[in-house]
């Protein structure tokens, strides 16, 4: 694990590259890390998240700023430029169920191949899928999802990368910190190691490549 | 009494102590202010939470307690929070006895569609899909009609959300549910005919005997 | 939630249910439970659980008192009455992968179907198994696993149900309060409502039926 | 030296900065004897601990920190606990950088077999299969021969805990590696001859060039 400033950890990511981003409308996304890839102009990146926020706010910065050739989400609904740059062609956007979303990181972070999920079983969501049945029950089979980056967001985190999550915005950094290549964490206070029982660490410290600084 | 009163009202009447419940937003949401007298149940937010409380006073909210739309809300005493993997594990586990969600349109069998309009509106499914598929009950909070034209219909025009029936749409007419298969009349508004309800209703619904009115 | 003495908690259990248990090698074990079955007398068990512990330890006294009929489980190695049992055909004893037997578990808690792992593949765990390709790698379709009970051990439990499980014994304890019909705790003490801070709990109190009173 | 030691430096050598390691039952327990100084590593506990540290000091333990022998044992500033769902995420999902496990016999491809002697000894896989399947890195530490017998084979007789094959065998004669699937003779032990290696072995050895010796 190594200790970096906003603007190397950014600098790390080239154009082109997925990045799992977390938070849920906003909230727990790595606010600092967007902001700073916006201000380096990265292009053509695609964006694996819960939903895209909405404009001004976390990923929707990425949106606005034109920088997202492909989203995987679960919900755009509440940023309306999203919706715009899909029906325009100018982002590709694959929409899935949030638990099947969810799964399919979690998957990849745990080494499977994928999940049976009955959700989305005759619906549009099964086009292209396997429907496997078990004990007389139709599932799909779900991938497993990974990504180049994954773009943590913790409450606390200590100086060796053990990190703690505050209330919802937990939601997909914890899932997402095992799930990417390289993993780079935001904190909103990092502390001593040795500070943060072991019981309330969420994510291991083994997990993650990257902190960034605090100013 | 306006038609998403009666709605969450009605709805409201369904909750028991102990339930595990989670609101869609838009109509359902209104349910948790209507909770019966003496009943206690558990409010789900999909985004992590367990014990979701009122939206806090001015001056005592925090970023990091949101609902699913990123909105300040409170934790009650007992509340308790997960990540995403968690939260879908209790809707698609079962462990959810109760969903509210809003709907576009429903089927003669009970089957809803409520996460796109193609070509039009495209929000995505969000959650909605692994809750209708997931929770042990799913009830259909909606206004009976859209502009005028039935949203219960013999087949859906838009893409269904789950081909598991729902098990009870409340409407500002009408309680409606699935037996077999078919739309049934349980219930009507007060002061609602039963022609009134059948013009209104695309679909076949079964009506027998005498439909009492809608307790709310 | 109901919180009820261990008597009444054990006599809910019939002869022939199937049990997930907590514990690994008897640490996190709800001690206590398992002491009443074994005084009640049950019959013709199903075990689930990691291991078999050791002779006059958590699930060791089911297994000395021969109340057990069949046990899934990773490893029996520290439990010889466990292994003479099988040997003898006193017990059918199915071994899985550590790893797979709580992804079936999980599976089962949380309405999957299965999980695609790449462990077993080519090994006589792969016996009677579907193997799936995806991507070019194969993995074992393992399915879900539920019991008709669950007996959870936690360390914190407030009067509602919320669970806080300490250091290592945790370890199945959570994972198997998703996966029963019926949820019963005992917890080494029981605080009341709200004390447990949220993102301290792990099992949330809707998950639990039944809650054994302490002495 | 003691075979078990030998065995038990020479791994701890393989040992860098920052690694999370598993460690096995056995001689590979033996390893965090060894770890070199300077190095700094994370050992992971398969029943939910990472930054295990020693056996505590008597009137210091406690029964709910453990190792997966049930055993007690401290935590280092930094550990941390989690459920067995993601402390095998961790193994399965490549997150493990390096395993030491002991080993029944390995065959001239590096597969291990390891958790039962078919009618004999059916201790179970335990978390053996995983670890083999999904960490980074796989060292087998085990004696050369059993009873006389050598136990590095053409094939194994035993079952199988996973075909992906081990990266490195160490026993107290040599360590030996399978660079495109062909068992090969990297180090030796001091003292040891080239000759005295390929008598205790049963799989084929490729020998090239001068075999150094290991650094213990």
């Amino acid at each position: 694990m190594k200790t970096i400033p906003v603007e190397r950890a950014a600098a790390l990511i080239p154009d082109g590259a997925s990045l799992m981003i977390g938070g849920f409308m906003g909230i727990g996304t790595p606010e600092r890390l967007i902001d700073e890839l916006v201000r380096q102009g990265k292009r053509n990146l695609t964006v694996i998240a819960n939903d895209t926020a909405a404009p001004g706010r976390g990923i929707g910065k990425l949106i606005s700023a034109g920088m997202v050739g492909r989203t995987i989400a679960s919900h755009i609904g509440l940023n309306p430029e999203t919706q715009q740059q899909m029906l325009a062609g100018k982002m590709a956007v694959d929409l899935v169920p949030q638990g099947t979303l969810i799964e399919r990181i979690r998957a990849g972070g745990h080494g499977l191949g994928g999940v049976l999920t009955p959700t989305g079983v005759g619906t549009v969501v099964e086009e292209g899928k396997r429907r496997i049945d078990v004990d007389g029950k139709s599932y799909l089979l779900e991938t497993a999802l990974r990504a180049d980056f994954a773009l943590v967001n913790a409450f606390l985190a200590d100086y060796r990368g053990n990190l703690y999550y505050a209330l919802t915005a937990r939601n997909f950094n914890p899932v997402i910190a095992m799930a990417a290549d390289t993993v780079i964490v935001t904190a909103d206070n990092i502390v001593p190691v040795g500070v943060i029982a072991p019981d309330h660490v969420v994510t291991p410290a083994a997990l993650i490549d990257y902190l960034v600084t605090n100013p | 009494m306006e038609a998403q009163t009666i709605i969450a009202k009605r709805i409201a009447r369904e909750l028991q102590s102990g339930m595990l419940v989670n609101l869609g937003i838009g109509i359902p949401t209104l349910v948790a202010s209507y909770v019966p007298d003496g009943i206690d149940v558990y409010f789900q937010s999909e985004n992590g939470l367990i014990g979701t409380g009122p939206i806090p006073e001015d001056g005592t909210m925090h970023p990091t307690l949101t609902d699913a739309g990123g909105r300040p809300v409170s934790a009650l005493p007992g509340a308790c929070t997960f990540d995403s993997a968690m939260s879908f594990g209790l809707i698609r586990g079962g462990h959810v006895d109760m969903t509210v969600l809003g709907g576009l349109q429903v089927d003669a069998q009970g089957r809803l569609a409520n996460w796109m309009i193609p070509g039009k509106m495209v929000p995505g499914m969000g959650g909605a899909m692994d809750l209708v598929t997931g929770a042990k009950r799913v009830i259909v909070a909606m206004q009976h009609t859209a502009k005028g034209k039935p949203k219960i219909l013999d087949q859906c025009t838009l893409p269904l959300t789950s081909v598991r029936p729902v098990d009870l749409v409340v409407t500002e007419l009408a309680v409606i549910g699935f037996p077999e298969g078919q739309a049934t009349l349980l219930e009507k508004a007060p002061g609602v005919s039963i022609e009134d309800i059948v013009n209104a209703t695309e679909a076949r619904l079964a009506v027998s005997g005498t439909i009492p009115d809608m307790p709310i």
